[in-house]
């Protein structure tokens, strides 16, 4: 028996982030700021501790791979409780929220993101005593010049 | 190679609509390695030529060319900069090497941007069409002639 | 002209093997060697390359029995068996007369032998099939067969890659060929040796065939892309692999 | 069918960090893009990924629309005691994938 096409699959290779349309809500440095203060509230963010692992440049954004790591002990007196993940140009400033514990034994999390734009990328660290600590990225998304979308 | 003194060469032009009302050129004509009247009534404008110079889906020129908009990043390598290109040819001869560069060199990869004829295989959206339109033609040819360094 | 064809092709072998002998002097890169550091390390790691869940998909669909014969493709190629296929199709099947690529290869069996419908061109069941098979191959040298039967194709084959076409009146050779490494806008231009086929394209973000980049390609000249089941593209696959002739299979790559 | 690739060992010391590694089929639509009619489709993305040991959650990820199509995460693991790693993948559309694989720890 014959499986159909993956229409979806299909179209999804179709068009290019790039392409989204412009009505359509847009991240900004300002909407970045404010989803991080979501998550910090009052706290105060410290840069360091944190490595942000992103290529400078990157081929294409839909597949961005991204390794955050931070520095602790993972113990349950002394552990990273929580990683951030945000960016300011794509649609929403949001990308992950990872939730670790002593458990993990080490603070360190992959995985792959879709990056719209040449951008910067925040990753922050929440630690078991309420601290803050991130790093961040400028990444480069290099132009697809032969792509499939026909118009 | 196209030998020099007036040479009258009939492009036919499947118009489109849009420019039949605004009078196109279906006669253009080449003089030694120059296209001296403009192909549109419609003057040139420079500002609106570099636009289309850096849109990559409708001059598509940064895909090969390099130029001056620092605004664009990842320009072409595969032709030369287009820095200076005011300088080296005249308004003529710039119009006839975008309009159809393999008149001058017969294995040119610079697409003929106001030709459809001698095309093989052209995908059904763009039949018949030039890639870009009489006007659009004049402005990249005022812009480009104002990059004299 | 019969003779003259096969004396062609034994000239291009021993200019293909002599390339080869010469090592170094092998001009010829694959596109993996054009990627990032993290995109190889991508396909690097099999538990990384997102190419790997459809062979592990495709390994299982093997072991399923289809259509009116109710049989598995495992129930007459055993474990393994499928070793260094990849590496020499496009190739003429027994008691046919025209050249059909691995993808044309996997329908003939379906509908021959198991009595199945064929696979839809680009459906995941046939690009994940096709991937546990190109898989077998990885590491193996591409190896066109030497049927003097295929000349006339891949000289059809040839002529298309050379042909200027579409409104940008662009041939595949003035890109791949004649100005391979240079950026267009800012991605650099591949030499176009199908080693890593199917590709996770990044682009896609899914498997895909070399007919769908083939057709990205032509979509990109603004040219008339072919059928899916036009016998150009299997003309266009047997001049790359023999282009590509001894370089390493990758399947399933990444690109971007 | 298994759309799911877990790498995780199948063997560890007591207290050894072990990676545990997945990676699911899955389109991650973000609902920003047009499809080929002009017209928005619908997001559809997996918004969680949870790991458990033995039945405890050890490792948690929150996603939005912009985690890469075919989701792939890497975390690490203190391994405890000998059991199943369980890992679940949730989102919209009623997406629900559980998977389970052993580790033997001694």
């Amino acid at each position: 028996m014959p499986s159909p096409p993956d229409r979806r699959a299909f179209l999804a290779g179709a068009a290019l982030l790039t392409v989204l349309p412009l009505s359509a809500a847009r991240a900004t440095p300002d909407a970045m700021a404010a989803a991080i203060k979501e998550v910090v509230g009052e706290g105060t963010i410290r840069e360091g501790k944190v490595k942000l692992d992103l290529p400078p440049l990157v081929e294409n954004g839909n597949v961005v791979p991204l390794t955050v790591s931070v520095e602790s002990p993972m113990t349950p007196a002394d552990h990273v409780k929580a990683i951030h993940v945000f960016n300011e140009k794509n649609p929403q400033p949001h990308v992950f929220s990872a939730r670790l514990g002593p458990r993990n034994g080490k603070a360190v999390i992959a995985t792959r993101i879709k990056l719209a734009d040449s951008q910067k990328i925040v990753a922050i660290a929440e630690t078991s005593s309420g601290a803050f600590w991130s790093a961040s990225a400028d990444v480069i998304v290099t132009l697809a010049a032969c792509i499939e979308d026909v118009t | 190679m196209v030998r020099a003194g007036p040479l009258a060469v009939l492009l036919a032009l499947a118009a489109p609509a849009a420019w039949a009302q605004q009078g196109p050129r279906d006669v253009v004509v080449v003089e030694g390695d120059a296209i001296p009247e403009p192909l549109a009534t419609r003057p040139g404008d420079a500002a609106r030529g570099r636009a289309i110079v850096a849109n990559r889906s409708v001059g598509l020129c940064l895909l090969c060319h390099s130029g001056p908009i620092p605004e664009e990043r990842f320009q072409g390598t595969l032709a030369p900069s287009l820095a200076g290109a005011g300088a080296r040819w005249s308004v003529g001869q710039l119009r006839l090497r975008i309009v159809d560069g393999a008149r001058l060199n017969p294995d040119t990869i610079m697409p003929p941007y106001y030709r459809t004829t001698g095309l093989r295989r052209v995908a059904r959206t763009f039949e018949g069409k030039t890639i870009l339109t009489a006007e659009q033609v004049e402005d990249v040819v005022a812009y480009l002639a104002t990059l004299k360094e | 002209m019969r003779t003259a064809w096969i004396a062609l092709g034994l000239a291009s072998v021993f200019v293909a093997t002599f390339a080869l002998a010469q090592g170094a002097a092998d001009k010829r890169r694959s596109g993996y060697q054009d990627m990032g550091e993290a995109l190889q390390k991508m396909q690097d790691d099999d538990t990384a390359n997102p190419g790997m869940l459809f062979v592990q998909l495709g390994e299982q669909l093997f072991g399923r029995p289809a259509g009116a014969a109710n049989k598995s493709c495992a129930d007459c190629h055993g474990a393994g068996s499928m070793k260094g296929v990849a590496a020499r199709y496009p190739a003429i099947p027994k008691d046919a007369d025209k050249p059909v690529d691995l993808e044309g290869r996997i329908n003939l069996c379906r509908t021959a032998n198991q009595r199945a419908e064929p696979l839809a061109p680009e459906s995941r069941d046939l690009l994940s099939l096709e991937a546990y098979v190109a898989f077998q191959s990885r590491g193996q040298p591409i190896a066109p067969p030497s049927d003097p039967r295929l000349a006339p194709f891949r000289a059809q084959g040839a002529e298309i890659y050379r042909r200027r076409q579409g409104q940008l009146n662009l041939s595949c050779a003035i890109c791949h060929d004649d100005n391979a490494g240079k950026k267009l806008a800012g991605v650099t231009i591949p030499q176009a040796h199908p080693t890593g086929y199917p590709i996770y394209r990044l682009e896609w973000q899914a498997l895909g065939s070399l007919k769908r980049r083939l057709r990205n390609c032509l979509i990109g000249l603004r040219a008339e892309a072919y059928a899916y089941d036009a016998p150009e593209y299997v003309a266009l696959e047997l001049y790359l692999m023999d282009r590509a002739k001894g370089m390493l299979l990758e399947a399933p790559g990444v690109r971007p | 069918m298994t759309n799911v690739l877990i790498n995780a060992p199948k063997t560890a010391r007591p207290g050894e960090i072990v990676e545990i590694k997945a990676l699911i089929l899955h389109p991650m639509e973000t609902g920003f893009r047009p499809g080929t009619n002009g017209r928005i489709i619908p997001r559809n993305i997996i918004e969680r990924f949870t790991a458990t040991w033995n039945g405890a959650e050890i490792f948690r990820m929150e996603m939005s629309p912009a985690i890469a199509a075919n989701p792939f995460v890497s975390f690490f693991a203190v391994a405890t005691e000998s059991g199943t790693i369980g890992l679940r993948w949730t989102g919209d559309q009623g997406f629900l994938v559980e998977e389970q694989v052993a580790i033997a720890v001694g």
